[in-house]
């Protein structure tokens, strides 16, 4: 079975070409088809699980090559896929959570005049996706890592006559894309240090890499996955992403894509280990990201836009886990956060299909009564987001906190609770603003079709009943799984003081908290939150600009950059570069038109210029003797 | 006072007796039946030119004589001599074919023109063939004193008559500088024969600076004559006043005679001073091809672009004659044949273009050329682009052939100053081009197709052509022939 | 080895046709009343079937063509005796795919041109003249014979140019001519020189390319002559800052020239940086490597900056190529065998994508009649196929992996950095640049806004699916299959590469160790 | 005695020239040529050229300078020249370049002959016989050949002088060639 | 003592300058023509001169070449003088200007 793992990616990879050379055709049966062929490829992924579980721990990893693609002299990039834990844990999550989503769109676009179009991108991401999981080596990873790039900018722009769309999609792509270049750099350095870019070799080499080498590759690399997963400086794309169909949002801008930068990480972690320095800077830029973020989600009043910097929030929490060697950790987060998250948005698509597309909580309020499905799914997300005990987020978040802090990194432990802290205010409010309390506007909301209703079920159960999966950090199955890919967790003989039921008392205490906090404001009817925006304007304004990151970057990079260019093609082209080209024409015409007015006509200029030549012949030629 | 006349043996001359024979034959014609137009002169002129090619040729295949020089050493009748008389055979016959359509249309048609025209034919010939100073001297006289006339003809149009006036005052000023130098090189050498003076220059006790001076002197006369500058001043004005066919001939036959005669003399009389004449033939041909490229670029009459051109094409043979190796002089010779087919042709383009007359030679008549008459435009760019030394054209061939005998001669900064100046001199054939492709045509009447000048055009299109692709065609048999044996 | 002349034919079968074609002009037009020519008027289909024929046949030369290092097919006679000149063709892997590109550019281009009314047979006569000369410049092995095909092409680019070409079509016509005509003004003088040296050095005057090779020149001289035939090629890529002749002649060109142009013409400069500068003076290209280097890091970002506020958008696909030439330059002369054979490729590459995206150019202005961005937007809505080879075609350009452009900015980014790291990371930038830029005119032209005059804009018609669809083959197959092509460059690279390359790449040193 | 003629002679002869120069008539000009050249038929008897001196007054200034004498009274004689130059530096330039000109050939004949050395007896016999023996010997050819050009020039004199004889009008003069080049890039 | 044959080339060497400087100062086309006429005679005296000092007649020969020369131009530069004049009337050749540039 494992032979046949080509065909996880290949399957929705037909699926998009089919769908792009004969929309037209196939229009009516689009979706049906997309999402079988993610289903299909769900079941490969499952059945090669199946044969990889029954072969042993060590035996787990097996590549699979497909056929060469680019070779030149040492220098070899074949199309081979990996097959081992991580990888198939990524595949399964991706066409998983894929597949529901696929399933939710159906419904979702129908109608939309690109509906087939639509459809195409989405099995063309899956496929992206999964190539970039499968990958056995960088410039593979790479391909996958660049196609989701581009789907995720088809799909956010994908309502093209909007101009918001089409430049948040562009804007995605460039953003990210810078990201991607310096990893480019990084697989570069590690080819030209290592001379292969295939993992085993790569990582096998890692260990005998100076510090300083390692220390920029795996900076290299991060900065690819800074790009991809959206942390800072580089997130200011994600939540423009928000343009994009809501399932999109879902599947590629929370549950996936997003997830890569985690991904890259944890696949070559050897070469972060082999840093100090790259791990410390993982772990901190996951950190002050998840509490950036979260601030920031305060701020927002787009439901969509709650969930965006929930998203990076939640993807530092998941670097922080990298950053703190806790691999398998981060990957468990990844998948509860697959399903949460995932769930959190289809809600959030689910509230935009009822109300035409408002989104905007300060105009929404009481839509618990006419969507209870939603209402509850979101909340089942919601909880699961904030961290209550027993929700898979729980698990996940509490296994963080608790490596942080094991790790004796206490100050991004403590940290971390506060990013813990401010999630649930955010998401509780989120919520309240959303669902309970009076409506605040002329809406006839209705609840979403069963096609749409099946699939944020299916994710509620996952939510609900992912801790199963791995609810220790040390015994937990996708921990165990993984442990051969990422190294066996440790137990850690509790660094601190304090034990672990210790950790997951206070983590769940501050989730608490922060609902509390979050329902005396908002849902209690005590507080006027309305006068306290006014009041704090300033401050709203300020989370719900992301702290103005967005700006700064308009006038400090745009800005100049744009007016560099102009210079450059304005002055420096035309004038100067230009400018000498034609000085040079012009120079030889004024010189010829000097030079014609010596042709007086007179016959006795000539005789001059005559005997000037003849003078000068004779005396020169004379006198050399 | 007994004098043995020596036996004159006249075979080494007899293309030149044929000519001034013919020559000769018209004027009594005309003199006799004014009434009778140019065209019958025009074939009589034109059977004496085909005759004395065929007198060439004939020479050509005999097997060259013991002797190298015939009539007491004044002419020589080497293969270098009969190749330049054929080319310059050749730019008579067009010239003639050329001259009768243009007099034809202006009503100047008179016999005088076609025998003018052959003594001056004559006198190319002579110079080509001409192996002593004095010879040298006459011949360049009697194509001169042709030539002045000719400039003249057209003598209705004041500029004809102007042409006429600058082209004698400042050719007999020239005459008497070339006549110094002979003086002088008779006084270094005590002979007048390129071979005796070479052969006293290399031996002892003789003045190289007196030697030096004639050859300057002698270098000025020929520069005047191929208008290298700053001895090119009459060119502009005289090309573009004279009747163009008499222009075309000029610009053709003057030249080529006057570089086979300059070739000579440098090669063999001033062979063994040939360095030091060195820088002297560098700065001119230099400042030539310089001068002559820029000048031309702020030009507005057709006539004196090619002009122009003409100064900076004889700056770039004079490359191949600053070489002074085997290989400069056949370049050279490659050179002036491809220069003379395309100049001749340029020139049969104006006389189409002009239709009557000297019309329309200021550059506007060339707007949208092409389109009121495809084939003329195609021809004019293909004489322009080989002028411009564009490949696969003969002018390009020519240009190699000069730049690497000069590079042989260690003269790499002139042949950098050469491929330069080329690309100047490009910017006014694209200029042409441009207008005869590119802009709207001020007239849109189409310009006609005509006989006479189509065949000349057909020629020079021909060899411009041919030899720039298969420039083994002319170079081949030269090898073979070992024209420099002298 | 066949006796068949597959490289003559080839190379002088469109010249053939321009003859034919020229003699045909008296066939009676279709709409003489119109003054222009008819869609079914036979000389468009005599171009098309002559340059297809071409095609055809140089898929012959692929079939006898072996992957070794050396030139094959070679054809040899004398042309120049006095000189040696020679008629010396031949081909390795390096301009196997320049013919290859050309031949299969050029029925599309044609294709492409199927609009152009005024004066028909002559266009397409230019247009086959121009193929011939640059096929001859790509498989010419004796240096003058090279020159003079190189030359030979400028007169029928600056003819179409400046009779078919738009607005200051006169201005880009000239400056092209004189332009490139300055820039191997010196390339003659070098190559004279360096036949005149064969004399001494080899025993006898030649141009032959094979037999200069490995000729002892001292060190001066041969930098000079590097330096010669370095301008030459340079102006042709273009190297900044000699690239200014580039935006205006690809602005005012006709389509079928800008893709010409862009699609073949610029890649005599860089295989002429291959073919004569790397082989003929190794030493030297070691010596200039910084510079050279230099030059390419600089055009590649600095067209990209310029592109990314150009309003036309054809200027903007110039400006591109100045940024995407640059990469190839770099490539080739980083001095290891990936950057070589991604130099190698990328040149397909360019030629496929550019030449794609000035097709797309042309068909926009066909249907808009303006290239100006801020006049087009939201076609995407009415010409959703269009909208989608654009973008195929533009991801192609900027690279993204799975199409052509990314195997070829691979390796040679790769190349580079493995030789030397800075450029590689400024040259880098490029990438996003390029994203920045082409996404930007994509979204210009396709999204947004529809404005109201172009609602009834049609979108492909069949004979516009007839050119896009072999480039967009073409695109993708390379992308995702490369290993055809990289096989038959690998031995020709790696013979140029070992010239240069003194040092073995680090890489290597530490492969050699087993891995450190 | 042959030195004090020459020194008499040099100054009359380079004084007529000089005076040619500075006469604002033609006619004048013409007869301080005449001088000039009877100045040089001495020079030539000094040199033993009996004939060439002979030749000299015959055909120089008899036949030569009557033609001339002729056209300028045909033209009118009363035309006088303005003495002010009007091509700024052409006097100036003329002079000096003249006589570096004369510099030059001067400092070649001292090189090459040496200023001062006497010449070797004269050669002896009839100079004229001399003259006539090489004349028709050895330059037969080019005494044939000054023929053509005789001929040339009277054919010339014909074509000039019989312009208006087929009643063709004049052409009006082309607009002189001074407008600017046509702007192309 | 006889002569230096040196002083006769002295006095035709300045005799040919001046001939120069007349073509160059002066207007009227005859008088330059004159000019021409002084330094052709100017030549003859060298090659006399010459001639004299190589002791044989070949120079003089030349010489008289150059009368005959001398001579057709005349002819053929008052021809052309004649008719210039009969159009313009006149013998400045500072008038005579229609080409140029």
């Amino acid at each position: 079975m494992t032979d046949l793992i080509w065909l996880v990616p290949a399957l929705p990879l037909a699926g998009a070409v089919a769908l792009l050379l004969a929309g037209k055709p196939l229009r009516r049966i689009a979706g049906g088809l997309a999402s079988l062929l993610v289903g299909a490829s769900f079941v490969v992924s499952v059945l090669v699980l199946i044969d990889l579980l029954g072969v042993g721990a060590e035996e787990r990893t097996v590549a699979v090559k497909i056929f060469d693609w680019i070779s030149v002299g040492s220098f070899e990039a074949p199309v081979e896929l990996r097959v081992d834990p991580l990888s198939m844990v990524m595949a399964l999550t991706v066409t998983g959570v894929g597949f529901l989503i696929h399933v939710y769109s159906i419904d979702y676009m129908h109608g939309d005049p690109r509906y087939s179009r639509y459809f195409a991108y989405l099995n063309l991401f899956v496929a992206a996706m999964l190539t970039l999981v499968l990958a056995n080596n960088l410039v593979l990873l790479y391909v996958g890592w660049e196609g989701v790039g581009l789907c995720s900018y088809l799909l956010i722009a994908f309502w093209f006559e909007r101009r918001a769309a089409a430049d948040a999609g562009k804007k995605a792509f460039i953003v990210t894309r810078i990201g991607d270049t310096a990893m480019l750099i990084g697989i570069f350095l590690a080819f030209s240090t290592t001379g292969s870019v295939r993992f085993d070799e790569v990582f096998g080499a890692a260990g005998g890499l100076a510090s300083g080498t390692a220390t920029a590759i795996a900076l290299l690399l991060f900065a690819g996955a800074v790009g991809k997963s959206a942390q800072l400086p580089l997130h200011v794309w994600l939540p423009d992403a928000m343009e994009g169909p809501t399932p999109v949002s879902a599947l590629i801008h929370a549950a996936t894509m997003v997830t890569a930068g985690v991904y890259l990480v944890v696949r070559a972690h050897a070469i972060f280990e082999a840093s100090e320095v790259a791990l410390g800077v993982v772990a901190v830029v996951g950190i002050v990201t998840a509490v950036y973020a979260g601030l920031s989600a305060i701020g927002q009043d787009d439901l969509k836009r709650v969930l965006a910097y929930s998203t990076i929030s939640q993807l530092g929490y998941m670097f922080l886990a990298a950053g703190v060697g806790a691999y398998a950790v981060a990957i468990f987060h990844l998948v509860a956060h697959a399903f949460f998250k995932a769930l959190l948005f289809l809600s959030a698509g689910s509230v935009m299909h009822a109300t035409d597309g408002v989104i905007d909580v300060t105009r929404l309020g009481g839509l618990r009564r006419r969507m209870p499905v939603t209402a509850a799914s979101f909340a089942v997300g919601g909880l699961a987001l904030a961290g209550i005990p027993l929700l898979v987020g729980f698990f996940s978040k509490d296994q963080i906190l608790a490596a942080a802090y094991e790790a004796g990194r206490t100050g991004l432990w403590i940290t971390g609770l506060v990013a813990a802290f401010i999630t649930a205010i955010y998401i509780t409010r989120a919520y309240l603003l959303t669902f309970e309390g009076e409506p605040r506007s002329e809406l006839h909301p209705h609840e979403s079709p069963a096609l749409m209703s099946v699939p944020m079920a299916v994710l509620g159960v996952g939510a609900v009943l992912g801790g199963l999966l791995g609810a220790s950090a040390q015994t937990g199955r996708v921990q165990r799984f993984l442990g051969p890919v990422v190294g066996e967790p440790e137990a850690h003989a509790a660094a601190g003081a304090l034990s672990e039921v210790g950790l997951s008392v206070i983590a769940s205490a501050v989730a608490v908290g922060g609902i509390a906090l979050a329902w005396a404001l908002y849902g209690s009817g005590r507080v006027d939150w309305q006068a306290l925006r006014a009041r704090f304007g300033g401050a709203r304004r300020a989370l719900s600009r992301g702290f103005y990151v967005d700006d700064a970057y308009g006038a400090l990079l745009v800005t100049p950059g744009k007016a560099a260019a102009s210079f450059s093609a304005s002055v420096l082209d035309t004038r100067v570069v230009d400018g000498a080209v034609n000085g040079i024409g012009r120079a030889f015409v004024r010189l010829a038109g000097v030079g014609r007015r010596l042709q007086t006509g007179l016959v006795r200029t000539y005789a001059l210029a005559f005997l000037l030549g003849a003078a000068a012949l004779v005396l020169v030629l004379v006198v050399r003797t | 006072m007994p004098i043995e006349t020596p036996d004159l043996v006249l075979a080494p001359i007899l293309p030149e007796l044929i000519l001034s024979g013919v020559a000769m034959l018209i004027l009594l014609v005309d003199a006799a039946r004014p009434s009778r137009g140019g065209r019958a002169m025009a074939l009589l002129a034109a059977a004496g030119i085909l005759a004395a090619a065929a007198v060439v040729i004939r020479q050509w295949q005999v097997p060259a004589a013991d002797e190298l020089t015939a009539l007491g050493g004044m002419v020589a009748v080497d293969r270098f001599a009969l190749f330049f008389r054929l080319v310059i055979l050749a730019c008579a016959l067009l010239s003639v074919l050329l001259g009768a359509h243009y007099l034809e249309r202006t009503g100047e048609g008179r016999g005088e023109y076609h025998a003018l025209l052959l003594f001056a034919a004559a006198g190319m010939t002579l110079l080509a063939a001409a192996a002593d100073l004095i010879v040298v001297f006459l011949a360049l006289e009697v194509l001169s004193l042709s030539l002045y006339v000719l400039a003249g003809f057209s003598w209705r149009r004041l500029a004809s008559q102007e042409a006429s006036l600058k082209y004698f005052l400042l050719g007999a000023f020239s005459s008497a500088f070339f006549l110094y130098g002979i003086a002088l090189a008779y006084g270094a050498a005590g002979t007048t024969s390129l071979a005796g003076i070479a052969d006293a220059l290399s031996g002892p006790g003789t003045s190289m600076a007196l030697a030096l001076a004639a050859g300057g002197l002698l270098l000025v006369g020929f520069s005047f004559k191929v208008a290298a500058v700053p001895f090119h001043m009459w060119t502009p004005d005289v090309y573009q006043g004279a009747p163009s066919p008499v222009t075309g001939f000029m610009a053709a036959g003057t030249k080529v005679a006057g570089f086979a005669a300059l070739i000579r003399v440098t090669t063999v009389a001033l062979g063994p001073v040939s360095w030091e004449l060195l820088p002297a033939v560098v700065g001119v041909s230099a400042l030539t091809m310089v001068v002559g490229s820029i000048l031309a670029i702020a030009q507005d009459d057709v006539k004196r672009v090619l002009a122009y051109s003409s100064i900076a094409h004889a700056g770039f043979v004079l490359v191949g004659v600053a070489a002074a190796n085997q290989e400069g002089v056949s370049g050279s010779m490659f050179y002036l044949v491809a220069y003379a087919a395309m100049i001749l042709g340029a020139f049969a383009v104006v006389i189409a273009v002009s239709r009557t007359g000297e019309g329309r030679t200021s550059l506007r008549s060339y707007r949208g050329l092409a389109r009121r008459n495809p084939v003329l435009g195609a021809l004019l760019a293909l004489f322009l682009l080989s002028l411009a030394g564009i490949p696969p054209t003969a002018g390009f061939i020519a240009k190699v052939l000069v730049f690497e005998a000069a590079v042989r001669a260690g003269l790499s900064g002139l042949v950098v100053v050469a491929v330069l100046a080329s690309v100047v001199a490009a910017f006014f054939y694209i200029r042409l081009i441009v207008l005869a492709y590119m802009e709207d045509p001020e007239e849109t009447e189409r310009v006609p197709a005509e006989p006479a000048p189509g065949l000349a055009l057909g020629v020079t299109a021909a060899v411009t052509l041919l030899l720039g692709i298969l420039p083994g065609l002319l170079l081949d048999p030269l090898e073979r022939a070992g024209v420099l044996r002298w | 080895m066949s006796s068949f002349p597959w490289l003559t034919v080839t190379v002088f079968l469109p010249l053939a046709g321009a003859v034919v074609l020229l003699a045909l002009t008296p066939l009676p037009r279709r709409r003489p009343e119109a003054g222009g020519y008819g869609a079914d008027d036979p000389w468009r289909w005599v171009a098309f079937l002559v340059s297809s024929a071409t095609f055809v046949v140089s898929l012959g030369i692929l079939t006898e063509f072996r992957a070794e290092p050396g030139f094959q097919l070679v054809e040899e006679a004398g042309w120049v005796g006095p000189l040696n000149i020679r008629y010396v063709l031949g081909l390795d892997g390096i301009s196997l795919f320049m013919v290859l590109l050309t031949t299969f550019l050029m029925p599309l281009a044609i294709l492409a041109s199927w609009r152009v009314e005024r004066q028909v047979p002559y266009f397409m006569a230019s247009l086959l003249a121009l193929e011939t000369a640059m096929l001859g410049a790509f498989v010419a092995l004796d240096l003058l014979l090279f020159f003079v095909f190189f030359e030979g092409l400028l007169f029928p680019m600056y003819l179409v140019i400046g009779i078919w070409g738009s607005g200051r079509r006169v201005y880009a016509a000239v400056k092209f001519f004189l332009f490139t005509m300055a820039g191997s003004a010196l390339l003659l003088v070098a190559i004279l020189f360096l036949a005149f040296r064969s004399e001494t050095a080899l025993g006898g005057m030649t141009f032959d390319l094979r037999q200069l090779v490995g000729m002892d020149l001292p060190a001066t001289t041969a930098r000079w002559l590097f330096l010669a035939f370095f301008v030459a090629f340079a102006v042709k890529v273009p190297l900044f800052p000699l690239h200014t002749w580039l935006p205006d002649a690809h602005t005012e060109a006709p389509t079928a020239g800008s893709v010409i142009l862009a699609g073949v013409l610029l890649k005599l400069g860089a295989y002429g940086l291959i073919r004569f500068n790397l082989t003929l003076f190794p030493d030297a290209s070691e010596d200039f490597r910084g510079l050279v280097t230099t030059l390419a890091v600089i055009g590649i970002v600095y067209g990209a900056v310029v592109a990314l506020i150009q309003t036309d958008i054809k200027r903007l696909v110039a400006y591109s190529s100045v940024s995407h030439l640059g990469f190839v330059v770099l490539g080739i002369f980083a001095g290891t065998l990936q950057g070589m054979s991604g130099g190698v490729i990328q040149m397909v590459n360019h030629g496929l994508s550019t030449g794609a995206l000035f097709l797309i150019v042309g068909m926009l202005y066909d249907r808009t009649h303006t290239r100006d961005l801020a006049r087009l937007g939201g076609l995407a809505r009415r010409t959703p196929v269009l909208a989608g080879v654009f973008l195929v075609v533009a991801l192609s350009s900027l690279g993204l992996p799975g199409l052509n452009g990314f195997v070829g900015e691979l390796l040679i980014l790769l190349g580079t950095f493995d030789a030397s790291r800075l450029p590689a990371v400024i040259a880098a930038t490029g990438v996003v640049l390029s994203a920045i830029y082409l996404l930007w005119a994509y979204q210009r032209s396709m999204h947004g806004d529809l404005p109201a005059e172009l609602e009834s804009t049609p979108d492909l018609s069949g004979r516009e699916y007839a050119y896009m669809v072999p480039i967009l083959v073409a695109i993708v197959a390379i992308g995702v299959f490369p290993k055809p092509l990289l096989d038959r460059i690998e031995p020709a690279a790696d013979r140029h590469v070992r010239l240069i390359a003194v040092e073995p790449s680090s890489a290597d040193v530490v492969r050699a160790a087993g891995g450190d | 005695m042959d030195l004090i003629v020459f020194w008499i002679m040099a100054p009359v002869s380079v004084g007529a020239a000089v005076l040619m120069l500075l006469q604002r008539n033609a006619v004048y000009a013409a007869l301080f040529l005449v001088l000039n050249q009877f100045t040089l038929a001495v020079f030539f008897v000094l040199l033993d050229a009996h004939f060439l001196a002979a030749v000299q007054v015959i055909v120089y200034a008899g036949a030569i300078m009557v033609l001339f004498l002729f056209v300028i009274m045909f033209l009118g004689v009363d035309r006088r020249e303005a003495l002010v130059e009007p091509i700024r530096g052409q006097r100036g330039l003329a002079i000096g370049l003249g006589l570096l000109l004369a510099a030059g050939v001067v400092l070649a004949i001292g090189l090459g002959i040496g200023l001062a050395r006497a010449p070797g007896p004269a050669p002896g016999g009839d100079n004229i016989e001399a003259v006539a023996r090489v004349l028709f010997t050895d330059y037969v050819f080019p005494f044939e050949l000054t023929s053509i050009l005789l001929i040339i020039a009277a054919v010339a004199a014909m074509v000039l002088a019989r312009r208006k004889a087929r009643g063709l009008p004049d052409l009006a003069d082309e607009a002189p060639a001074g407008r600017e080049p046509e702007r192309v890039p | 003592m006889r002569t230096p044959i040196a002083f006769f080339l002295v006095v035709s060497a300045l005799l040919f300058t001046i001939g120069t400087v007349g073509v160059l100062v002066r207007r009227n086309a005859l008088v330059i023509f004159m000019s021409i006429e002084l330094q052709l005679n100017a030549v003859n005296l060298t090659l006399i001169a010459f001639s004299r000092q190589l002791g044989e007649v070949n120079g003089q020969v030349l010489a008289f070449f150059s009368m005959v020369v001398a001579a057709a131009e005349v002819v053929v530069g008052l021809a052309i003088i004649v008719a210039i004049f009969r159009r313009r009337v006149s013998a400045n050749v500072d008038d005579i200007n229609l080409l140029r540039w």
